[in-house]
């Protein structure tokens, strides 16, 4: 029963503090229905009995407007649901904030509008959290530019991300799975499609996983690697493949340009070819393409020449699909 | 009433210009009224274009940059131009002096002018409008609102005009009420609107000129980069957010004490019941008002101040609820042995409060720290301020309009109309919102354009609702217009409910321009329906 | 319509800002002594001093309706609040997870660019010019 | 409005008596005098938690500060707030000529006080001690401390906010000169010089707290 509900209420419980979480909700829904049906019959009940019927006369009407008794009451039950509410609240937070001793500090740090994800062996991962099941996780937040939110619903925990200041948060996941993380502060054009995913996996899988990390696929065929790495490294929240526009222009839209002349901002223009992509990627704000934003990011440093050359080649093949 | 029964403020003086230079507060009020209602339906516009583009997930109806500039209009419009300066100026001006046995309010010019600083203001909000809106969400975080290339210049200076219109109508009403009452009128025999006034004015006093503040120094934040609010410049945004907060959540309170204010007016009148703990209600109006300052940082649970604060604020948020509460076991006991008449302003109050306990408790939720960091920016915190602003005070207000509508302007609307829309209201409402309670649970974070596929049946039941409710609203507000036509016949007399508060007892519906004919004197309690009986003058 | 307003004599008001002189005086002469944390009291407790000179003698708050008493009162103790509840936030950051009490940079990085100047704000010359190595050469 | 035949041109229909009007007016002054406490309550708080989490530079910041000048303001306003005191006390005793006088006074020392300003400000802009990303010393005094600019924002916002107030203060004040030269002030009825002379005095007590906070202390 409380299983069913709970699905209906709430994500799946995956941190080690959810349940916690979740049960002090019903505490204070369960005392929210008593107080709420407390209203409801009051008023349902008083309102038809005393009601003026047809027929009847306007007369004067009893006096009675205080009891000390039942006023006390509207003092003292409220006082002491909300004690226990206090102390329970108190309890199940200071377990949300104390990191164990033995965590696993990852770095994330937000950014409009993709995470990244910086981990303690050395690699980074974009929009992809992957951590190992049963063990504590310290995060330690921050962003490059506006505030973010980092929301991970299964875990019940969320914590904002504040550029030159760091945040902490940390969880536990019990469960191994692919779950969602969210960015609930707002942050600009593509504050809804800021979304990424935690994957956590069984310790030993982990490990394998970040001594890959730095690897890369080096046996992918350079088109087929720049279509995994536009998911990957985020591409997808600004750029889509379909030709309609998102932030910035669509893929598709550049590789039908391609060897066609793209008209800047300021004025200026260059012939759409693989040096101008290159530099569009490690240096966006040096050409504006008109009719946009100078939002992009730059990707010097997070992408290796075999990652940039698979995404120009990539790009470069849509149109023939 | 003699043979000059027909000069009432309405029809005397004539002329637009005797409107538009008026210093009779309740011409003023008037003013108030109408523009309120414009900014309300283009609020309430704004959000049933959400509510479409919310409907499915991929939905494309309009771009992310316009829908983030939709809800940011909605908001700053429904609080700063609708709830917060409208309802105390509108109600509160038509009211407060006739309530008090006055002439005037203390000021009468101040109050003109205080119309007129809203209407500027509310020039910029409209500026905002037409030159593309603006996207910072109505809470202006920074660095965002110092980066956003969208209009926050005009709109935060808009607010920071409004801001001004709020405080001088605040002094304008504590004066009036310290200074202006009429002889034998004490406090304790003040109806209980006046005293929710003059709570509402203290906060407004008193919380007001912090907002102007905040807003000067974001755009100085904007212009000079004076890096007291930039992380980028050595500054700090989370004190913007105390800086913000520490305005923006007593003007909850601003919003919903005039909303108690009126209930607690209209339940012992069509009760016809002696209102049920006078002085609770009173004193926990200004204990409302005062708790209601140190509870700001419950809306930062997640901001990263320091801990010790958090359980502070936590703590404190808790004890706003038994106040309140006291207030609505008050209401529902006033209706014990009375006679209670089903009137359109009853079944509004009636369904104010099961909406606003409603949103009152999950205000509880949310100041449980813990459960906050869950709940903080999703849905869950929506369907909460909805259930408070639209279900406590939108209701309150509809509730308000429906029982002094008779007394502005001596006409009657249809009231089978108008209680069928009380209903489609209440129906609409809760089935718009208290999905958003579900989507929260399930972490649907708010300010989004689009969300992905899990979240999709509730929206879309939603957004069903909503046409409902906006319909319901609709047609409401065009029944009380239409009753203004001309030959509208049907007659409410000067006393349709059979009140005993002075506006109601001692002066003609609608007033006479100087409120009373001649120096009222004070003769019975606001709520003596034990000792006293005035037979209504609405014929069934 | 005859109502009697309080009117100060000439003389208290030749007291009072003869003092609120005097107290200006002392507070700046205290300035200069460095009695390291006592210094702010110390000029905190004088300006209170003389605030409460103006207020009560000036601003006839002394005589005048206690009403207006309470309202300027009033005034105090929600900046009051308004700043002891900041304060908690801010003075107290940092308690449990010491990694969030301060800032990573401490220092804005627009100093970076700025030239050194004299004690006239004119820029003087140093070693390095800062424009010259952020020129990107493209090869 | 059947007293008003009888009631003197300066009572509004809408109050009983003198006494009321008077009253009233004077509670709205000082109703307004706490949004004003509350609106530099605000930049007070900006102060406090800056000055809490950067003291050595405030304290290195504010020897830029002139306090010769500083200290002569704050005699300058004291002064102007006696001056003020008098022409109320002056129109209560009938004497309006001194009463023109005092508020002439009060007018030139308020003039005054902006003049000094004036100084102050122009020699911060010549050598770059500006508020914000405007900010530009970098001398010997202040090299080696982060972010002056967050002080001198925050001095140019208090001080340019008082001195708005100053400004509007001579507006008023001008505006008591010519209605007392009217005779529409006199001993029977002087309310708007009176709850001007509040905000005027309001003037000082907040130069009372910012010439220590900024030129003594930093
Ligand atoms: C009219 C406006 C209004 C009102 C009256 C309230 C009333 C309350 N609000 Fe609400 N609130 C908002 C408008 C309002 N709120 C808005 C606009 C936001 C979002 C802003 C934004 O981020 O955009 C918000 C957000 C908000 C948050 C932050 C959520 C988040 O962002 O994470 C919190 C957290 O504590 C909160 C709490 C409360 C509480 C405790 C009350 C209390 O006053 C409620 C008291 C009432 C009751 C408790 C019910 C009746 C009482 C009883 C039946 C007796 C029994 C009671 C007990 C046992 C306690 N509110
Ligand atoms: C008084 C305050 C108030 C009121 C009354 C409302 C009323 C409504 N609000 Fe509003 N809302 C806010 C204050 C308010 N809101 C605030 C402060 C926010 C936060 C903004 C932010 O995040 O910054 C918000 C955010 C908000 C969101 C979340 C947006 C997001 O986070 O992405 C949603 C989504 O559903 C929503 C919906 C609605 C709806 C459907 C109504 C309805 O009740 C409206 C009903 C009224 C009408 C419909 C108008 C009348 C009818 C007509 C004009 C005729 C046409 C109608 C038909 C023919 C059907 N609101
Ligand atoms: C935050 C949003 C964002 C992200 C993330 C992003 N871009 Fe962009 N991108 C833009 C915008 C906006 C433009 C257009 C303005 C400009 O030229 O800078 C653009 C332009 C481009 C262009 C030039 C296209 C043309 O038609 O001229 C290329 C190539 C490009 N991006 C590649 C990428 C690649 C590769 C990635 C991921 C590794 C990426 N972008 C990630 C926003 C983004
Ligand atoms: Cu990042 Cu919203
Ligand atoms: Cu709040």
């Amino acid at each position: 029963m409380i299983d069913r509900l709970n699905e209906f209420f709430f994500p799946k419980q995956v941190s080690t503090f959810a349940s916690d979480i979740d049960n002090l909700f019903y505490f204070i829904f369960y005392s929210s229905v008593v107080l709420m049906a407390i209203v409801v019959i009051g008023m349902v009940v008083f309102s038809i009995k005393y009601r003026f019927k047809k027929g009847d006369k306007v007369r004067l009407t009893s006096s009675k407007d205080h009891d000390n008794i039942l006023e006390s009451l509207f003092f003292i039950i409220p006082l002491i649901l909300v004690s226990i509410t206090f102390v329970w609240g108190i309890r199940s937070y200071l377990k949300m904030i104390i990191v164990p001793d033995d965590a696993i500090e990852i770095k994330v740090t937000g950014q409009s509008w993709f995470w990244t994800f910086d981990y303690p062996e050395g690699g980074t991962s974009l929009n992809e959290l992957v951590v190992p099941s049963n063990t504590p996780i310290k995060i330690l937040l921050s962003s490059k530019d506006v505030l973010h939110s980092f929301f991970i619903p299964v875990m019940r925990t969320k914590m904002d991300a504040l550029p030159n200041r760091y945040n902490i948060m940390w969880f536990e996941a019990q469960e191994e799975g692919v779950y969602d993380i969210f960015c609930t502060e707002y942050c600009g054009t593509a504050h809804s499609q800021m979304a990424a995913k935690v994957i956590v996996m069984k310790p030993k899988q982990y490990e394998e996983w970040v001594k890959e990390l730095g690897s890369g696929d080096d046996d992918l065929p350079l088109d087929e690697l720049g279509e995994k790495l536009y998911t990957k490294k985020a591409c997808n929240t600004c750029h889509t493949l379909d030709g309609s526009d998102l932030v910035g222009p669509s893929y598709l839209e550049t590789s039908r340009m391609w060897g066609q002349t793209r008209n800047f901002e300021d004025g200026s223009s260059a012939v759409i070819d693989e040096n101008y992509i290159r530099k569009s990627i490690l240096e966006p704000q040096s050409q504006i393409v008109a009719g946009y934003q100078g939002v992009m990011p730059t990707y010097q440093g997070l992408l290796s020449d075999r990652e940039l050359d698979a995404l120009i080649a990539f790009l470069k093949s849509l149109n023939d699909k | 009433m003699s043979e000059n029964q027909n000069i009432n403020y309405l029809n005397h003086p004539k002329g637009i210009m005797s409107w538009l230079l008026t210093l009779d507060h309740k011409r003023i009020g008037l003013m108030y009224l109408f523009s309120g209602i414009i900014f309300f339906l283009i609020g309430g516009l704004l959000a049933l274009g959400m509510r479409l583009e919310l409907a499915a997930p991929g939905n494309d109806f309009v771009s992310n940059d316009t829908y983030n500039s939709m809800y940011t209009l909605h908001g700053a419009i429904m609080i700063f131009l609708f709830i917060i300066p409208a309802i105390p100026g509108a109600l509160g001006n038509i009211l407060l002096p006739l309530m008090v046995g006055a002439k005037d309010v203390a000021f009468p010019r101040l109050n003109l002018a205080s119309f007129y600083i809203y209407s500027f203001g509310a020039l910029f909000a409209i500026y905002t409008i037409v030159n593309g809106g603006v996207d910072t969400g109505w809470t202006f975080y920074t660095p965002y609102s110092t980066q956003s290339t969208s209009n926050v210049v005009p709109m935060t200076l808009g607010i920071f005009i409004i801001g001004f219109s709020s405080i001088l109508t605040g002094l304008n009403f504590i004066a009036t009420v310290h200074k202006m009452r009429v002889p034998g009128l004490t406090w304790y025999k003040l109806p209980l609107f006046v005293w929710a006034l003059y709570g509402t004015s203290l906060v407004q006093i008193t919380a007001t000129p912090v907002l102007a503040i905040t807003m000067v120094l974001l755009i100085l934040e904007r212009f000079l980069g004076i890096g007291i609010f930039d992380p980028a410049l050595g500054g700090d945004p989370v004190l913007y957010q105390h800086f913000f907060w520490f305005y923006s959540h007593p003007a909850v309170y601003i919003m919903i004490l005039p909303a108690f204010g009126i209930i607690s007016e209209i339940i012992p009148v069509h009760s016809r019941k002696k209102v049920w703990g006078y002085k609770f209600i009173a004193y926990s109006t200004l204990s409302i008002a005062f708790i209601g300052f140190l509870v700001w940082g419950h809306h930062m649970f997640t901001s990263g101040q320091s801990v010790f604060s958090q359980i502070v604020f936590s703590f404190i948020t808790y004890f706003v609820g038994i106040p309140t509460g006291v207030k609505i076991f008050s209401w529902i006991l006033t209706m014990y042995k009375g006679q209670v008449s089903f009137t359109t302003p009853m079944i509004y109050a009636l369904s104010f409060l099961f909406l606003f306990t409603i949103g009152g408790l999950t205000g509880i939720f949310l100041g449980a720290v813990a459960l906050d960091i869950h709940l903080h920016d999703t849905y869950f915190v929506v369907a909460h301020f909805h259930y408070v602003m639209q279900g406590g005070t939108i209701i309150a207000f509809l509730a308000g309009l429906h029982h002094w509508w008779p007394k502005s302007f001596g006409k009657m609307y249809n009231q089978k109309i108008a209680s069928l829309c009380a209903l489609g209201v209440f129906i609409g409402f809760n089935g718009t919102f208290f999905p958003q309670f579900l989507l929260g649970l399930r972490g649907m974070p708010r300010r989004y354009a689009t969300y992905s596929d899990q979240f999709s049946e509730l929206h879309t039941y939603s957004t069903f609702w909503s046409t409902i409710l906006g319909l319901s609203i609709f047609i409401a507000i065009l029944n009380l217009m239409w009753s203004l036509r001309k030959n509208n016949k049907l007659d409410p007399g000067s006393n349709p409910w059979g009140a005993l508060t002075m506006e109601w007892t001692h002066t003609s519906s609608p007033p006479h321009p100087h409120n009373f004919e001649s120096d009222p004197v004070f003769t019975n309690g606001p709520y003596d329906y034990d000792k006293v009986i005035v037979e209504p003058t609405l014929k069934k | 319509m005859s109502n009697e307003h309080h009117i100060t004599p000439l003389r208290t008001y030749l007291i009072i800002a003869g003092s609120l002189l005097f107290l200006t005086g002392v507070t700046v002469w205290v300035s200069f002594i460095d009695l390291g944390s006592f210094n702010i009291i110390l000029a905190m407790a004088v300006a209170t001093l003389k605030a409460s000179l103006v207020v009560l003698f000036f601003m006839h708050l002394l005589w005048d309706d206690k009403k207006n008493l309470v309202v300027f009162v009033m005034s105090l103790m929600f900046l009051g609040i308004f700043i002891t509840f900041t304060l908690l936030d801010t003075g107290f950051r940092g308690g449990i997870n010491p990694e969030v009490k301060n800032s990573i940079n401490s220092k804005a990085s627009f100093y970076d660019n700025l030239p050194l100047t004299d004690t006239h704000g004119n820029p003087v010359d140093s070693h390095d010019n800062h424009h010259e190595d952020k020129d990107d050469s493209h090869h | 409005m059947s007293h008003n035949s009888s009631s003197p041109d300066f009572l509004h229909h809408h109050f009983h008596d003198v006494d009321q009007q008077y009253q009233t007016s004077k509670f709205g002054m000082w109703a307004f005098i706490l949004t004003e406490v509350l609106t530099f309550g605000g930049l007070f708080v900006a102060y406090t938690v800056y000055r809490s989490w950067y003291p050595e530079m405030f304290y290195d910041a504010h020897l830029l500060l002139d306090v010769n000048k500083g200290m002569l303001n704050t005699i300058v306003l004291i002064s102007s707030s006696l001056t003020m005191a008098l022409a109320i006390w002056a129109i209560q005793k009938k004497n309006k000529k001194l009463s023109l006088w005092m508020l002439v006074i009060t007018w030139i020392l308020a003039l005054g006080f902006l003049g000094i300003k004036y100084l102050e400000y122009s020699h911060k802009f010549e050598v770059g001690q500006l508020p914000g990303i405007f900010y530009s010393y970098m001398g010997p005094e202040v090299v080696n401390i982060d972010n002056p600019h967050i002080f001198f924002g925050i001095y140019f916002i208090m001080t340019g906010l008082h001195g708005l107030h100053v400004a509007i203060g001579m507006g008023l004040i001008a505006w008591l000169i010519y209605l007392t030269k009217k005779d529409k002030l006199h001993s029977d009825y002087y309310t708007p010089m009176e709850t001007v002379g509040i905000f005027w005095h309001l003037v000082d007590l907040i130069w009372i707290y910012l010439f220590p906070l900024f030129y003594l202390i930093g």
